[in-house]
């Protein structure tokens, strides 16, 4: 049912044995993950189970207290958050991670412009940057943002906001998305559209995703992790985990009155 | 992590930007540059440097509190010791104005990246308050220094020959020596903030986390930006120290520091333009009010308080939010 | 157009209309308008200018004098802004007073580069004659030089030979301290200590202690202002005078014996140029100030401003006009008169040299009222009282 | 005889005892100024001048009224921290959905214009106001002669903070400050008025201020400077001490006291530099301050 | 749907919900939610993580960014209300997190809510029911075990008087044995009286307490399921809430 044997090679991101202590608790405790090449990956479990903990100890915004992280075969244990992103593994945020003051294409723009490297070059115009604005155009288009192109990002709408966060993390090129509840505060119809979006953009790409709605987990995760109190309850496709009695339990509780 | 608009330093103009150079900056730099070419035949020309100088401090520390959303209350520290070793340098060494001026920028740089190196490493509030203790350990450094010259300070600096050739001792050589140094280093300021390097500071002030997933190594950013705002700062002091031929402890005293975030806030930080109308504000009416006494005091106290309670933009920021075009 | 000015204006034109071939003259007062010397220079430096040109009867000799003033806040960049626009753009012709050292250094340069006159009373340095000299400025009233001298070899000739130096750690402090050592070193005394504290400072209790623990006879305060107020005070508190040490202010005006209170002050051995109650001219100009000054008696440094205004405007009058060099060479070869230091001299080096006068401070006991507050001790002649010419190290002297 | 760097132990037990009583000063300030933060997250950068206000009121008091030493322990913090209540209402309420800088900067504003106000009235020479005759005279300590009136400052300031820290730690009230800093939101939920807890904790941290200026008024001259410089080195006190932390706030008011007070002896020049020195230091290594907790 | 506004049989709502939205800063939570409690109820509302359940509790205690609709309580609108005078009127609010304060002892965290009304538990009626934190009363709130947390958050509220409690998945977390020992309390609670509005993912333990569920999801009430009818409606209890 795991897949810790699976081919090596086929795995980009692995962890083993990773815990998180914070003063006088465990928030994760040994837990062993591996993210196929290429899967959408879901990480759920009831509330408290340890998975926003999980999440930002995968993407280097916490320190684990012990445990290896490994991308594509190198140990990541030990890099910074900005290190890690440079390899390719870039994430987002439960609250909308825009740059307020700056325009929808300028949002955009500041992803590409990674790929010129560290931007210490401050006696530039930035119009060497416009050699990315067709780029990010385009990138705003599929998230359908254009009509909105030139206005600061902190005039969107929630859902745009999302959007927007999208089309940044996807202008990086990532070869691994972690999504942090993409859903969270997404009205019906949003929902389906960032779902279709998270569909799209998962060719040739890896995606983690922490998520409450189950619904959308179950439409869209090739894989699930079930997370409870902070250790691995169970693996598996939607189906394996959904029928797995120790995940229900979790999920609804134990023992019908 | 919340969005930083709402709750930020730098409140957003709410205004919409356009790419690449806005036409009305170009027009108002034009202006501006006029007036500035014409001012010294109209106003007392001292008077204007004085101006001057303070602008281009004003939109160092706007630089680093507007662009890279750390508010310095340390900021004299790079004024002042620039000032001191621009002075020295002139009197002492005897050296040319424009090699006085480079050596105190070059203090004001290291020194920069001497404070900075370690005030980065904190945020906020704590920041403000480590960049206020280094300062008050370089206050204590010009009283003890026996180059410094104590409460005296460094006097009668020579304003020598430009180059060993242009004589400065007239008022207007040295003017438009002035207005040339400070209008080339704004506009190195207005191309910092619209530079690659800019836009990855901006996106750092608006969202630090965020920046730091796309990849940003953001400490090696604000220490950048800390050092550019330091050298900028340097810049005018030691330009202050040839045009008045003196400094003196009340460039590194740390009220000189509160004097100039009153410049930037109340001209609107975050704004190219707003340090500029900020510093000329509060020079003019320092210079109207002197003979005020302490009600001095009280009115940039209540400007303060103004400021922060009824319009946070600035001046500058308001007229932006008013003419919705970004100043 | 009117230019920006730093200027508050607070003369009134004295001269009669429809005298022809006047002589326009304008004197700036800059001094310390809301800081710690404020009361002791001030707006009272004004008044006394004022009065000079009044009794002068300038507008009768068809010089019409208009005075201005400012405050430097004590700050040599202030100080040296406000004269520069001054001479540059408000045609003034002469800066009277400016206390602090720092920013009469200031107002020194830029009178000289300018060439304009520059009269100061109210600050203390020596070096305003000796080393930072010029030929654009007389040093009227007093300096750390004959302020050591003065209390210095007064103290050591009545016995006090163990001195210990509380000194604020600034320029003047450390030069009142240099001084008054090598006057109490010559005259046989001995320094066993100093100490410098931060300038300014509030608790003193800590320095007190230590120039008790030294065993010195004399604790010589080389500061100023609210720190010496506030040394004295806590001198008084922690006993120090009860035990028998002796405290001698080095830079302290009659203001600060009026803060203090005779409780406190009572004892203390000072130098001054001036005291109102010298003699029946003093009274007299004194009762005049104080009316104008809100019943507060005149300082040294009013007294110096109105001399030296005096004698500015003799100058005027007897070369016709306002030419720099000629008005200081007029200066300088003529002694001056007035009611306040009698007769005087001013030296190549710009150093108006008159009697200087050594005071003990009175107890409430023989104090008759307010503002009766000195003993005349000794007075100290003029040939003795300031720095010898030959050792200021002026470049003026040859 | 036995002597530290040149100093006989019987001096420097003197100097300690004088360092302790201005470390009184300080734990006093800056207990204020913690609590103010504790609660409000707010540099109270108007302090110096609120310390400053207290020791002019009570000149004011027995200038104008005759009201002595003692009843002016009891009014002045009242007065000024009602003027702190009202600053609060008006003012700093108004701030708290910003960046805290605002708060910083406000007060900054607020302490120029008290200053200011005070100078053009009062001038800068200081007025006197003299030690209560039941204070006066000293004790011979053998090793000191200790002014009976800083012996008061010690024990009553001790006495301050102890009550301080008492009502904040022990009592029902300090309950109800310390779970509304760390969760505001609940408490409010509990039903308990926390904006009106927050604006007399305001004016409380201003009245310990104020008390703080009613007892220097005798030994320092009421100035209106007094409090200018003050306020950043007690702002330093606070921040090594761990923002926020009353104990730490305490302790290291009087701990820094002492430290100067043996700056003063060894190398008094540094005296006013050294508690900015500790303060980097202390930054550096253990940003959250001495006694602060980490976030 | 049917019954997606429960009409009150008969009895008079302690509380009554309609069309409550609700707002966290920019993001619109609460679409509309309806619901009734009668007097000595406990009722639960059942749904996933981010249904709006826990939003729901913060509504109703107006803890929210912004709120519309209305809530009335024994007849009064809370809605334009402070929380403060909300919790006066007698409604106690267990958060999800439990807000143990951690500067505060456990004692000082029992004693802190203040009396609303009159008939709160004693501090001695608290303990006898919860004896675990008697002999923890002084060391620091937060170094509790989350039971215990949640024991003390439960107890503290209960001297306060209100008889109409909101809690926020007091079993999250929790061991079984734990949960079993707070299932036996809030049925001693309901028998003494108490209201109760619980919101619970764990629908084994809603069904132990509850007289009713509503379901909630996305920001709806949308079905409401009487306890009795529990066994009939499992099926559908599952497609709602299963994983």
């Amino acid at each position: 049912m795991t897949d810790t044997g699976a081919n090596q090679s086929d795995v980009i991101l692995s962890a083993r044995g990773l815990t998180k202590r914070f003063a006088g608790f465990v928030a994760v405790n040994g837990v062993d993950l591996d993210i196929r090449r290429g899967s959408i990956h879901a990480l759920i479990g009831p509330n408290g189970a340890g998975k926003t903990t999980c999440f930002n100890l995968l993407t280097k915004f916490l320190q684990p207290s012990a445990g290896t992280i490994t991308l594509n075969g190198h140990d990541i244990t030990r890099q910074s958050a900005a290190d890690i992103a440079r390899r390719g593994l870039v994430r987002s945020f439960q609250i909308s991670a825009v740059f307020p003051q700056l325009t929808v294409l300028e949002n955009v723009r500041i992803a590409l412009q990674r790929r010129r490297g560290d931007s210490f070059d401050f006696w530039r115009s930035q119009k060497v940057l416009s050699a990315f604005d067709d780029e990010a155009a385009a990138r705003v288009n599929e998230v359908g943002l254009s009509p909105h192109l030139h206005e600061p990002a902190g005039e969107l709408s929630y859902g745009r906001k999302r959007a927007l966060e999208i089309a940044t993390t996807l202008a990086l090129e990532p070869e691994m998305l972690l999504l942090d509840e993409p859903m969270a505060g997404m009205a019906q119809a949003d929902v389906a559209l960032i779902s279709a979006l998270i569909r799209k953009i998962s060719a040739n790409r890896t995606i983690l995703m922490v998520e409450h709605n189950l619904s959308v987990v179950a439409d869209l995760s090739d894989h699930i992790t079930v997370l409870a109190r902070g250790q691995v309850l169970a693996q598996g496709t939607y189906d394996q985990v959904s029928s797995d009695e120790r995940v229900v339990e979790a999920y609804i509780g134990a023992g019908h009155a | 992590m919340t969005t930083q608009s709402e709750t930020g330093l730098v409140e957003s103009a709410a205004v919409a930007p356009t790419v690449g150079t806005p036409r009305h900056h170009i027009i108002i730099f034009f202006t501006l540059l006029v007036l500035l070419l014409l001012a010294p035949f109209v106003l007392y020309p001292v008077f204007v440097m004085k101006v001057l100088c303070f602008a281009l401090f004003a939109s160092a520390l706007n630089l680093l509190l507007g662009f890279g959303g750390l508010l310095s209350f340390g900021h004299a520290a790079f004024f002042g010791s620039a000032s001191y070793v621009a002075a020295h340098a002139a009197k002492v060494w005897g050296l040319n104005p424009e090699i006085a001026i480079l050596l105190g920028v070059g203090a004001a740089a290291l020194l920069g990246l001497g404070i900075g190196a370690l005030a980065i490493r904190r945020q906020g509030i704590y920041f403000a308050m480590v960049t206020l203790a280094f300062a008050q350990m370089v206050y204590f450094i010009a009283v003890q220094a026996p180059f410094t010259g104590g409460e005296d300070g460094i006097q009668a600096v020579p304003r020598g020959r430009l180059f060993g050739l242009i004589d400065l001792t007239s008022d207007l050589t040295l003017y438009f020596v002035v207005l040339a140094i400070v209008v080339a280093a704004l506009l190195g300021i207005y191309r910092i903030i619209h530079s690659p390097f800019g836009q990855v500071l901006k996106a750092i002030r608006d969202n630090e986390p965020r920046s730091i997933s796309l990849g940003y190594k953001v400490d090696r950013y604000k220490l950048a930006v800390f050092v550019m705002s330091a050298t900028l700062a340097g810049l005018a002091g030691a330009t202050k120290a040839i045009v008045f031929q003196l400094s003196s402890l009340t460039d590194v005293y740390w009220s000189m520091s509160g004097e100039v975030v009153l410049m930037t806030l109340l001209g609107g930080m975050g704004t190219v333009f707003g340090p500029l109308v900020g510093a000329a504000a509060i020079v003019t009416m320092e210079n109207y009010l002197a003979g005020f006494g302490a009600w001095v005091t009280v009115i940039q106290g209540v400007i303060f308080v103004a400021s922060v309670m009824l319009f946070r933009e600035g001046i500058v920021g308001v007229l932006a939010k008013w003419l919705k075009k970004p100043l | 157009m009117k230019l920006p000015s730093l200027i508050l204006a607070t003369a009134a034109s004295l001269l009669m209309a429809g005298t022809a071939m006047a002589t326009d003259i304008k004197i700036g007062v800059l001094n310390d308008r809301s800081g710690v010397y404020a009361d002791l220079s001030g707006e009272g430096s004004v008044i006394a200018a004022r009065m000079a040109v009044e009794d002068f009867d300038a507008a009768t000799k068809g010089i019409k004098v208009e005075i201005v003033s400012a405050d430097h806040q004590n700050k040599p960049d202030i100080a040296s802004t406000i004269a520069r626009e001054w001479y540059d753009q408000d045609g003034v012709d002469m800066i009277a007073d400016v206390p602090t050292s720092s920013a009469a250094f200031a107002v020194n340069d830029v009178t000289r580069d300018k060439n304009k006159i520059f009269m100061d009373s109210g600050a203390g340095s020596a070096d305003l004659t000796g080393s930072k000299c010029s030929p654009n400025t007389v040093h009227w009233t007093y300096d750390t030089w004959a302020l050591a001298h003065g209390t210095g070899s007064a103290m050591v000739q009545e016995g006090f030979k163990k001195w210990f130096f509380i000194t604020a750690d600034y320029a003047f402090g450390q030069a009142l301290e240099k001084d008054t050592s090598a006057v109490v070193t010559a005259a046989g005394g001995e320094v066993v200590g100093a100490v410098r504290h931060p300038f300014p400072g509030t608790d003193f209790s800590s320095y007190l202690l230590q120039a008790q623990a030294s065993g010195a006879q004399v604790i010589g305060l080389a500061n100023a202002g609210g720190d010496t107020v506030n040394t004295i005070k806590q001198a008084a508190e922690f006993g120090i005078t009860q035990a028998g040490q002796s405290l001698a202010g080095l830079l302290i005006f009659i203001t600060d014996v009026h803060a203090l209170g005779l409780e406190t002050a009572q004892g203390l051995v000072l130098t001054e140029a001036f005291y109102w109650d010298l003699n029946d001219d003093t009274r007299a100009w004194s009762k005049r100030f104080a009316e104008q000054n809100g019943g507060n008696m005149p300082t040294m440094v009013h007294a110096g401003v109105y001399a030296s205004v005096m004698h500015y405007l003799k100058a005027v009058e007897a070369t016709g006009g306002k030419e720099t060099a000629a008005l200081m060479d007029w200066m300088k070869a003529n002694p001056s008169q007035d009611p306040l230091f009698g007769e005087g001299t001013i030296r190549a080096d710009g150093r108006h040299v008159h009697d200087m006068y050594l005071f003990k401070v009175k107890s409430p006991a023989e104090s008759k009222g307010p503002w009766d507050y000195y003993n005349l001790m000794a007075t100290i002649p003029a040939e003795d009282a300031f720095r010898p010419l030959a050792e200021g190290g002026c470049d003026l002297v040859k | 005889m036995f002597e530290l760097l040149g100093i006989p132990p019987q001096a420097l037990f003197g100097q300690l005892l004088l360092g302790l009583i201005n470390g009184s000063f300080y734990a006093l300030l800056s207990l204020g100024l913690a609590v103010i933060f504790g609660l409000l997250n707010i540099i109270n950068f108007s302090h110096g001048a609120q310390y400053m206000m207290g020791a002019f009121v009570a000149w004011m008091l027995m200038t104008y009224a005759g009201i002595n030493y003692w009843w002016a322990l009891l009014i002045v913090p009242i007065v000024v921290g009602a003027t702190g209540v009202v600053i609060e209402r008006v003012m700093i309420a108004r701030l708290y959905h910003l960046d805290h800088l605002y708060g910083l900067l406000l007060t900054f504003g607020l302490a120029l214009i008290i200053q200011g106000l005070f100078r053009n009235q009062y001038g800068v020479s200081g007025l006197p106001y003299s030690i209560p005759t039941e204070l006066s005279g000293g004790t011979n300590l053998g090793f000191m002669f200790l002014p009976n009136y800083r012996a008061w400052v010690v024990v009553a300031s001790a006495v301050v903070c102890f009550g301080t820290w008492f009502a904040i730690e022990k009592t029902k009230l300090g309950a109800y400050l310390r779970a509304a800093t760390e969760n505001p939101t609940l408490v409010g939920a509990f039903g308990i008025n926390v904006p009106r807890m927050i604006t007399l904790t305001y004016g409380f941290g201003v009245a310990l201020a104020a008390l703080a200026g009613v007892l220097a008024a005798p030994i320092y001259s009421v100035n209106p400077n007094m409090g200018a410089d003050l306020i950043i080195v007690v702002f330093a006190v606070v921040v090594i001490g761990g923002m926020g932390s009353i104990l730490g706030a305490i302790l290291t008011g009087f701990g820094l006291g002492i430290v100067e007070g043996l700056t003063r002896v060894f190398y008094p020049e540094a005296s006013s530099v050294v508690i900015f020195v500790i303060m980097a230091l202390v930054l550096l290594v253990k940003p959250a301050g001495l006694f602060g907790r980490t976030a | 749907m049917r019954e997606a506004i429960s009409p009150a049989n008969g009895a008079t709502p302690l509380l009554a919900v309609r069309d409550l939205q609700a707002w966290y800063d920019e993001s619109h939570v609460l679409h509309g939610i309806n619901f009734d409690v009668r007097p000595g109820e406990v009722v639960t509302l059942l749904g996933r993580n981010g249904a709006g359940k826990t939003t729901t509790l913060r509504a109703i205690m107006g803890i929210v960014g912004k709120r519309s609709g209305s809530v009335q309580f024994e007849g009064n609108e809370l809605i334009g209300q402070q929380p403060r005078t909300i919790a006066r009127q007698g409604i106690a609010f267990c958060p999800e997190e439990r807000g143990i304060f951690s500067s505060l002892s456990v004692d000082e965290n029992l004693m802190l809510p203040p009396e609303v009304k009159p008939g709160g538990l004693t501090r001695e009626t608290v303990l006898e029911m919860f004896p675990n934190l008697r002999e923890r009363l002084t060391s620091q709130g937060t170094k509790l075990s989350g039971g215990e947390q949640q024991m003390l958050a439960i107890g503290r509220i209960l001297r306060t008087g209100a008889k109409f409690l909101l809690l926020d998945e007091p079993t999250e977390g929790l061991a079984p044995v734990i949960v079993q020992q707070i299932g036996r309390t809030l049925i001693q609670l309901k028998n003494q009286g108490f209201t109760i509005v619980l919101v619970e993912q764990n629908f084994r333990f809603a069904a132990s307490v509850a007289d009713r569920h509503y379901v909630v999801e996305q920001g709806r009430v949308i079905d409401t399921i009487p306890n009795a009818d529990l066994d009939a409606n499992i099926d559908k209890l599952h497609a709602y809430l299963g994983v």
